[in-house]
């Protein structure tokens, strides 16, 4: 008796097996479809209503107070955007039931201590489910300790170093969604080198080490697809500088056709501003000043030229993402109030955009592995591909947990049909994701 | 003008367009110290105000001019206001450079988190005023007008400064008050309300600059950090209380700085506390400072 | 030779019982006395008695803890400086205090009130009225204070007090350190000021300066008066010269 | 006899709330007392220069980031540094560099010291962001491992645990701030608290007035060196916004005032006010520092020099009303 | 010669210009209370301030005990056994009368710079301190801080600050400065007892405390010394009459 019902469960444990062989790669892999998305005519993101009872919680971590405060809006917007969507199709299937999606706010102020304490709180007494976050690779690298040690899925969607996932570095809970500084370079790189315009480039970065690592990973670039290009001149200054006029001055002299920079604001804004002010109209190849806000202030002819390299352009790219688009914008024109009611919310372009995009995947592949156990969805999100809103591929490589995707460059002109205050980009140049990888890390050599 | 000649002439306009920035923010600075002994941590967030004051008169009347009258003034009184309420009754306490310390900086926090509760915690744009955007051309040099505004705009600033001291009766109490407070007071003059008018003027200041500052960079909350660390190197590598080192090293290091970044740019940032630790180990008055304390 | 003596109308100065503290230090230890008015009184007694911090308490400079000071009637007790100064009375203190960078025109202009000097009193003082009083002070007026000698720098002092046009002049040590001659001049001055009107209230080392300038003599022991009178009653009694000055 | 008693009962009960604590509070909140008993070692080692050398340091991350520094290099470097070493040689780096500044801090004091210690303080930090080869720059040192702590024959403590970290810290932290307790009232110290209140008295005494401000910025330097190493051990991560930015040399000196200037345990008393405060203040409201600022401005105006003055008012107060009502009685 | 403890020779101080001291000749003797006196402004204090190493001359010797010490620092002539108290009261205004007292009782016994003692646990520090209030009267005061103690105890012991390291000479820069007759009397009784058998030299303008204190005076006039002698001699003096009275005196 004993025998046989050995047997059958081994014959139905082959069965399994197989089926799971058969049917894995079919259920691998998850889209964003945005037939399935609902009303969202009801999202208020200045009075977000949290579900209560038994939800699935997301912990954003993100500078809210300080000086920086400014991110911490931007990105509660695009998480609570998601949270509302995915709620009102009645959450997502944890544990053999259906979860609501609770958003909580970690302020990091931008200050390693804080980043760690806010972290272990959303850990320990909100008890969330995946923490989500953060601008700044030294904050990032605070957070994967505390998701390290208490075990708890790090959506690391905000921090570009590649350093972050390195032998040194690498955990397994972290998954980084967004690009890093290699793929910036060879990004960059390689778009110039198809355009074959420019030869002459000047580099000016924030001086610490993203704006050093972005700046190696250009060069290195250049030398890998580009390399009758030369770099004339490269500069680094301060965080939050207050003039850039000395920089300016040098890479014009220096008869820089582009200047490539890895700025964010305000510091990008205000270098294209004052290289205007001044006369110097070389066009910038820039990742951040993207800011409508920003860039509304230096004005459509300013602007025009500006190259902008991103990992999404779903606003600009196809029918799918343009839709998508439009259905927020009717919001923002409708609906939202201040401060959601300015430029920088008309469109969810790049930044906005990925976040959007990367944390429907996250919570897709919750759902796929129907638990909030780590280990469950560490198998299911290792490898894993998902279509993202403009139907692009995103795949998370599985020995490093970074992202692989294609990138995307844009040339501002104006007119364009974003904005009558600025250039935008309506022509996008696709790099291919094997033209632009992340960095190898430790575990994929 | 060759390229070079003319790359190495912009340079130092950059120099002197920050230098005479820097000096309306440290000339307040030194001044407050100089009168009234008061360490003001909360300087650089008046200049941040300002910037906003202007944010805020340009988004209600469209004019860039109107906000930079009405902008400064209103840092001023803010400014008198800090004085009369706050930083007198703390000086009656007489608990010294600690109680102005704790206060100043209490002001600073306050007002950087006001500033967000009001206007928000996203970056604000303040456009050139159309008749000083674009560029003139001299003997073949390049340079925008609104930075030309801002050094004439500057030094303007710093006649009127001269005049008031030098030229008018409350000039002339307020360096006798630089040496001998009392006896000033002695003489009938209310010091209190001299006080009061100079930390009016010393903000206004710092607003001018905030102003001229705003179409420049992007008004947001962080616009005060480094300007003000800039300024309290200027006046304690000038001497505490004294003009003319506040000019003399406002202008030294806006030409350190154009410069720096042009032959040494990794070490720009490096030298200016190199600098400030040097004089202090070895002039701790400051180089045209006369008094401690 | 005005009258003198308590109360009256011409009681111009009036102190009562004034008690002053530097710290735990009681320097001034019920310290009373009276200036008429047009009067000069002098303040005599070694260093360290507590002439200097008396003046320094009528003026608001330091801060004292009990007593009554009256001025023209109107209780002046406990007032900041410019207050004291607004109700007429002129301070010329010990060692100078001139504002070193201003020039000796400013050092004088500093001095008049509301910074306007009134014409239509005949009798207030205008920078010509003092040049004349002070020639020495016009041919240097464009040099800064700190440039002026001791002597010039005492007459600077005592024109500055005077351009507020006071009432009454309290007068520190204005003869310290000053050659012969020009302690002659400065009593010259001083005597020519009470002449005008001006009552003086006068501490002074010198007792030479004093005796012959003052109506009246104070003499303070430590922290307190031990001796009042006029300059005749003094000459008359060695004891308390013997005691309160000399060696 | 009484004051025995008073002292025993004093740490009984310290005891048995500081070991409680973790038990009760849980992990996060036992996080916060260990960044308590951190930052009140730091303001108490900022404190001997401010309220017993009378000298106001605004550079004191200096010495809290040498220390943190340390730590997190040798552990990084090192393979298998043990634990109380790393603390010990990051306390006497951090002294080290207290003594190689003293030369040049001796010399000033009021407002040329604290910018002197303003401009060392800022050299420092951005020399940190500049050799980013050694120090990692914005990232900073992080992927050491805090290593157990090895009693030879006892035992073998997890510092991963938060427990057991916590007990760790406020070991270390009330030795250090004893240890400093103790050296107020050693003959040095006494020179020391004389050279707040009359330097040149205490040169006329035959004191070498420089030697003994030396020392006194070496120890002071010492353990704002332990605080940093264990910040350093508690974070897991070192980085130059973290222990030397500007702020982090203000922030004690705020607690100090806020407990009380001039007084040994007020630094400790501001420094449970301010870490508490921020940690409730951030549960409720992203404007912590508008709180912060309020604060600080009516400590200043309402309780001038901290709350333990306030406190030693109230009491007085209390006594002479006492003394009053039994003279009253009397008669 | 050989009996004199402290001498200068041919002095000259000036403060940017200022003449303060025009070549000072001075003499103590070992064991005797010398004073130095003269009218305001005639460089006493600052002739105490080169004595005792607050600045150093611009020309000129400070010999003591035989040995040069122009320009020593201040800590290195106490060590040598030179004390001094000062004009304006100059203690550990927030330390008690015993911490103060103390701190002249470690440097005697050459407890500097020791850091691993309670100091409250050095016996013989704490009954040699106790026995120096004892001797000024000031033992019922030992746990008031001196900026509460009343004047005149706290100029005591200001003088007994700067006896405490138990110098060979002390010099006193006016010890009864700004205080009430009874209280200077009592100050004077104190400084002859605890000055018994050292050198003394004091600044003084109350005549009757340098009269009844002085075996020898200086007077000192416009940086110079105009006379030397015992009290009475001095006191007949015309040219000190002259210095102290004004010209041509009354």
């Amino acid at each position: 008796m004993r025998k046989v019902l050995k047997s059958v469960s081994f014959f139905i444990f082959l069965c399994l097996t197989a089926s799971l062989f058969l049917i894995g790669p079919a259920l691998a892999g998850g889209e964003f479809k945005l037939e399935d998305m609902s009303d969202m005519s009801d999202f208020d993101p200045n009075n977000f209503q949290n579900p209560t009872g038994d939800t699935f919680k997301i912990g954003v971590l993100q500078i809210f107070s300080g000086p920086g405060a400014g991110n911490g809006e931007l990105f509660w917007i695009t998480t609570c955007w998601v949270a509302h969507d995915i709620n009102k199709r009645g959450g997502i299937m944890i544990d053999g039931k259906k979860k609501l999606i609770e958003v909580i706010k970690g302020d990091t102020m931008g200050k390693p201590a804080t980043t760690k304490k806010a972290a272990e709180k959303l850990v320990l007494e909100d008890k969330v489910d995946v923490l989500w976050g953060t601008s700044g690779s030294h904050l990032a690298l605070v957070i994967q300790g505390v998701a390290d040690r208490y075990k708890k899925i790090f959506h690391q969607s905000l921090s570009m170093s590649d350093s972050l996932m390195d032998e040194k570095n690498f955990n397994k809970y972290t998954f980084q969604t967004m690009w890093s500084t290699n793929q910036v370079g060879e990004t960059t790189a390689y778009f110039y080198s198809q355009r074959k315009k420019e030869k002459k480039f000047y580099i000016i970065c924030q001086d610490y080490l993203f704006g050093h690592s972005l700046a190696e990973s250009f060069k290195k670039g250049l030398t890998k697809y580009y390399p009758e290009a030369e770099v004339v001149g490269e500069d680094y200054h301060p965080l939050f500088a207050k003039d850039f006029a000395p920089y300016l001055t040098k890479a014009k002299a220096s008869g820089a056709e582009v200047i490539f920079t890895g700025d964010w604001l305000p510091d990008g804004g205000n270098l294209v501003k004052q290289a205007r002010q001044l006369g110097v109209n070389v066009p910038f190849a820039n990742i951040f000043i993207d800011e409508p806000n920003a860039l509304s202030a230096i004005g459509p002819e300013g602007t025009k030229g500006l190259v902008n390299l991103n990992q999404y352009m779903g606003d600009a790219n196809n029918e799918k993402g343009m839709a998508f688009g439009n259905k927020w914008k009717e919001l923002w024109e409708t609906k939202w109030e201040a401060p959601y009611n300015t430029l920088l919310y008309k469109w969810p372009g790049g930044t906005i955009g990925y976040a959007v995009e990367t944390t429907y995947w996250m919570l897709d592949v919750f759902n796929r592995a129907g638990s909030s156990d780590p280990e469950k969805v560490i198998k299911v999100w290792e490898g894993d591909v998902y279509k993202g809103i403009g139907g692009n591929r995103l795949e998370m490589r599985a020995c490093d947990h970074v992202v692989i995707r294609d990138t995307y460059a844009t040339e501002y002109v104006y007119p364009n049909p974003w904005f009558t205050e600025l250039s935008s980009g309506t022509e996008v140049f696709t790099i291919p994701a094997e033209k632009s990888m992340p960095v190898d890390g430790a575990r994929c050599k | 003008m060759s390229p070079v000649t003319a790359m190495y002439v912009a340079q130092a306009i950059h120099g002197l367009t920050y230098g005479m920035l820097l000096f309306l923010v440290a000339s307040g600075l030194t001044l407050i110290f100089g009168m009234m002994g008061i360490l003001n941590l909360a300087h650089a967030s008046f200049f941040m105000l300002s910037a906003y004051f202007c944010y805020q008169v340009v988004a209600w009347t469209d004019s860039f001019w109107i906000a930079l009258i009405l902008a400064p003034i209103g840092t001023g009184l803010v400014g008198i206001i800090v004085e009369r309420f706050l930083l007198r009754k703390v000086q009656k306490l007489g608990l010294g450079h600690i109680g102005d310390l704790l206060l100043t900086l209490g002001i600073a926090l306050v007002i950087s988190e006001a500033v967000k509760t009001i206007w928000g915690t996203e970056s604000h744009q303040v456009l050139i005023p159309p008749s000083l955007q674009g560029l003139v051309t001299v003997a073949g040099l390049e340079y925008p007008i609104y930075r030309l505004f801002i050094i004439g705009l500057s030094l303007v600033i710093l006649g009127a400064l001269a005049f008031i001291l030098f030229k008018t009766r409350l000039g002339m109490i307020i360096r006798a008050a630089v040496s001998d407070r009392d006896m000033v007071s002695a003489l009938g003059i209310n010091m209190p309300r001299v006080f009061m008018f100079v930390f009016g003027v010393g903000t206004l200041m710092a607003g001018v600059a905030g102003v001229a500052a705003a179409p420049m960079l992007t008004v947001f909350p962080g616009l005060a950090d480094q300007i003000g660390l800039d300024a309290f190197v200027v006046v304690v590598v000038g001497g505490f209380g004294s003009l003319l080192g506040a000019v003399v090293v406002s202008l030294f290091l806006g030409e350190l700085n154009s410069f720096g970044i042009q032959f040494i740019p990794r070490l720009a940032p490096v030298l200016v506390f190199l600098f400030m630790a040097l004089v202090l180990s070895f002039k701790p008055m400051g180089f045209f400072g006369e008094r401690d304390e | 030779m005005p009258t003198w003596g308590m109360g009256g109308c011409s009681v111009f100065l009036e102190i009562n019982d004034l008690n002053t503290y530097y710290g735990p230090s009681h320097v001034l230890q019920g310290i009373s006395l009276t200036v008429a008015k047009g009067e000069i009184v002098a303040l005599l007694g070694r260093n360290g008695m507590g002439k200097s911090t008396t003046l320094k308490t009528i003026m608001g400079l330091a801060k004292p803890k009990s007593g009554q000071v009256v001025f023209q009637g109107n209780s002046i007790f406990g007032n900041p400086p410019h207050k004291v100064s607004m109700a007429g009375i002129g301070y010329v203190p010990e060692e100078r205090r001139i504002f070193p960078n201003l020039s000796v025109e400013d050092n004088l202009l500093i001095g008049v009130k509301g910074g306007v000097i009134d014409q239509s009193n005949p009798d207030a003082w205008t920078l010509e009225k003092m040049y004349e009083v002070f020639p020495s002070l016009k041919k240097r007026r464009t040099n800064k204070g700190a440039n002026l000698s001791g002597g010039e720098q005492q007459m600077l002092a005592i024109g500055r007090a005077l351009m507020g046009n006071p009432s009454l002049l309290l007068v520190d040590e204005p003869t310290e350190g000053l050659a012969p001659i020009i302690v002659e001049a400065v009593r010259d001055i001083l005597a020519e000021i009470n002449k005008m009107g001006v009552s003086i209230l006068l501490v002074e080392h010198n007792l030479n300066v004093a005796m012959s300038l003052a109506h009246r003599v104070y003499l303070m022991g430590k922290a307190h008066i031990g001796f009042v009178g006029t300059v005749k009653e003094l000459d008359n009694n060695p004891d308390a010269r013997a005691q309160y000055l000399e060696v | 006899m009484n004051k025995f008693v008073r002292n025993l009962i004093m740490w009984v009960v310290f005891l048995a709330v500081a070991g409680a604590a973790p038990h009760v509070l849980g992990i996060v909140k036992t996080n916060v007392l260990v960044e308590l008993a951190t930052f009140a070692l730091f303001a108490v080692s900022l404190n001997l220069l401010l309220s017993f050398t009378g000298v106001l340091s605004f550079g004191h991350a200096l010495f809290y980031g040498v220390g943190a520094y340390t730590t997190a290099l040798l552990l990084y470097h090192v393979e298998g540094f043990p634990l109380i070493p790393a603390l010990l040689l990051s306390g006497l780096a951090a002294g080290l560099a207290g003594l190689i500044l003293s030369p040049l801090l001796v010399r000033v004091t009021g407002t040329a010291f604290a910018m002197l210690t303003l401009a060392f303080g800022q050299l420092m930090y951005i020399l940190c962001l500049k050799f980013r080869e050694v120090t990692g720059g914005e990232d900073g040192v992080a992927g050491y491992d805090i290593p157990p702590l090895n009693i030879p024959g006892v035992a073998s403590l997890d510092m991963l645990d938060s427990t057991v970290f916590y007990y760790f810290t406020v070991v270390v932290c009330v030795i250090g701030i004893m240890i400093m307790w103790f050296f107020t009232k050693t003959p040095l110290g006494q020179v020391v608290v004389g050279i707040r209140d009359n330097s040149l008295r205490v040169d006329y005494l035959g004191y070498r007035v420089r030697h003994t401000k030396a020392i006194i910025f070496a120890l002071s330097g010492f353990f704002a060196g332990i605080a940093g190493s264990l910040f350093a051990l508690f974070q897991g991560v070192v980085s130059t916004d973290g222990v030397l930015h500007v702020m982090v040399s203000f922030y004690p000196i705020m607690a100090i005032l806020i407990g009380g200037i001039g007084t040994f345990f007020g630094p400790i008393l501001g420094s449970g006010i301010l870490i508490v405060l921020e940690d409730m203040i951030m549960r409720y409201t992203e404007r912590a520092e508008l709180v912060t600022g309020l604060l600080f401005i009516i400590v200043v105006l309402y309780v001038p020099g901290g709350f333990v003055w306030l406190w030693m008012g109230l009491v007085a107060r209390f006594k002479a009303r006492k003394l009053r009502m039994s003279k009253e009685v009397e008669a | 010669m050989s009996t004199s403890i402290l001498e200068t020779k041919d002095l000259f101080y000036d403060y940017s210009g200022l003449q303060v001291l025009t070549g000072v000749n001075l003499q103590v003797e070992k064991g005797e209370r010398h004073a130095i006196i003269g009218p305001n402004g005639a460089g006493k204090t600052t002739l105490f301030n080169v004595i005792t190493g607050l600045y150093a001359p611009c020309r000129g010797k400070v010999i003591f005990k035989g040995q040069n010490v122009s320009g020593f620092k201040p800590h290195k002539l106490s060590r040598l056994g030179m004390g001094r108290s000062f004009q304006i009261t100059s203690t550990f205004h927030n330390l008690t009368a015993f911490e103060n007292i103390r701190m002249g009782v470690l440097s005697r016994m050459g407890i500097r710079f020791n850091m691993f003692q309670r100091v409250d646990k050095l016996k013989d520090v704490t009954r040699e301190t106790d026995v120096v209030l004892r001797r000024i009267n000031l033992h019922r005061e030992s746990a008031v801080p001196a900026n509460a103690l009343s004047y005149g105890k706290h100029r005591a012991l200001e003088v007994s600050l700067a006896m405490s390291t138990n110098p060979d000479l002390v010099m006193l820069d006016e010890p009864t400065a700004g205080m009430s007759r009874d209280e200077t009397h009592s100050a004077v009784d104190l400084i002859r007892r605890l000055t018994e058998g050292k050198t003394m030299v004091i600044v003084e303008h109350d005549m009757d405390v340098v009269f009844s204190l002085a075996d020898r005076i200086t007077v000192l006039h416009h940086g110079k010394v105009l006379a030397v002698g015992a009290p009475n001699e001095i006191k007949n003096m015309q040219e000190v009459k002259d210095a102290y009275l004004g010209h041509g005196g009354v």
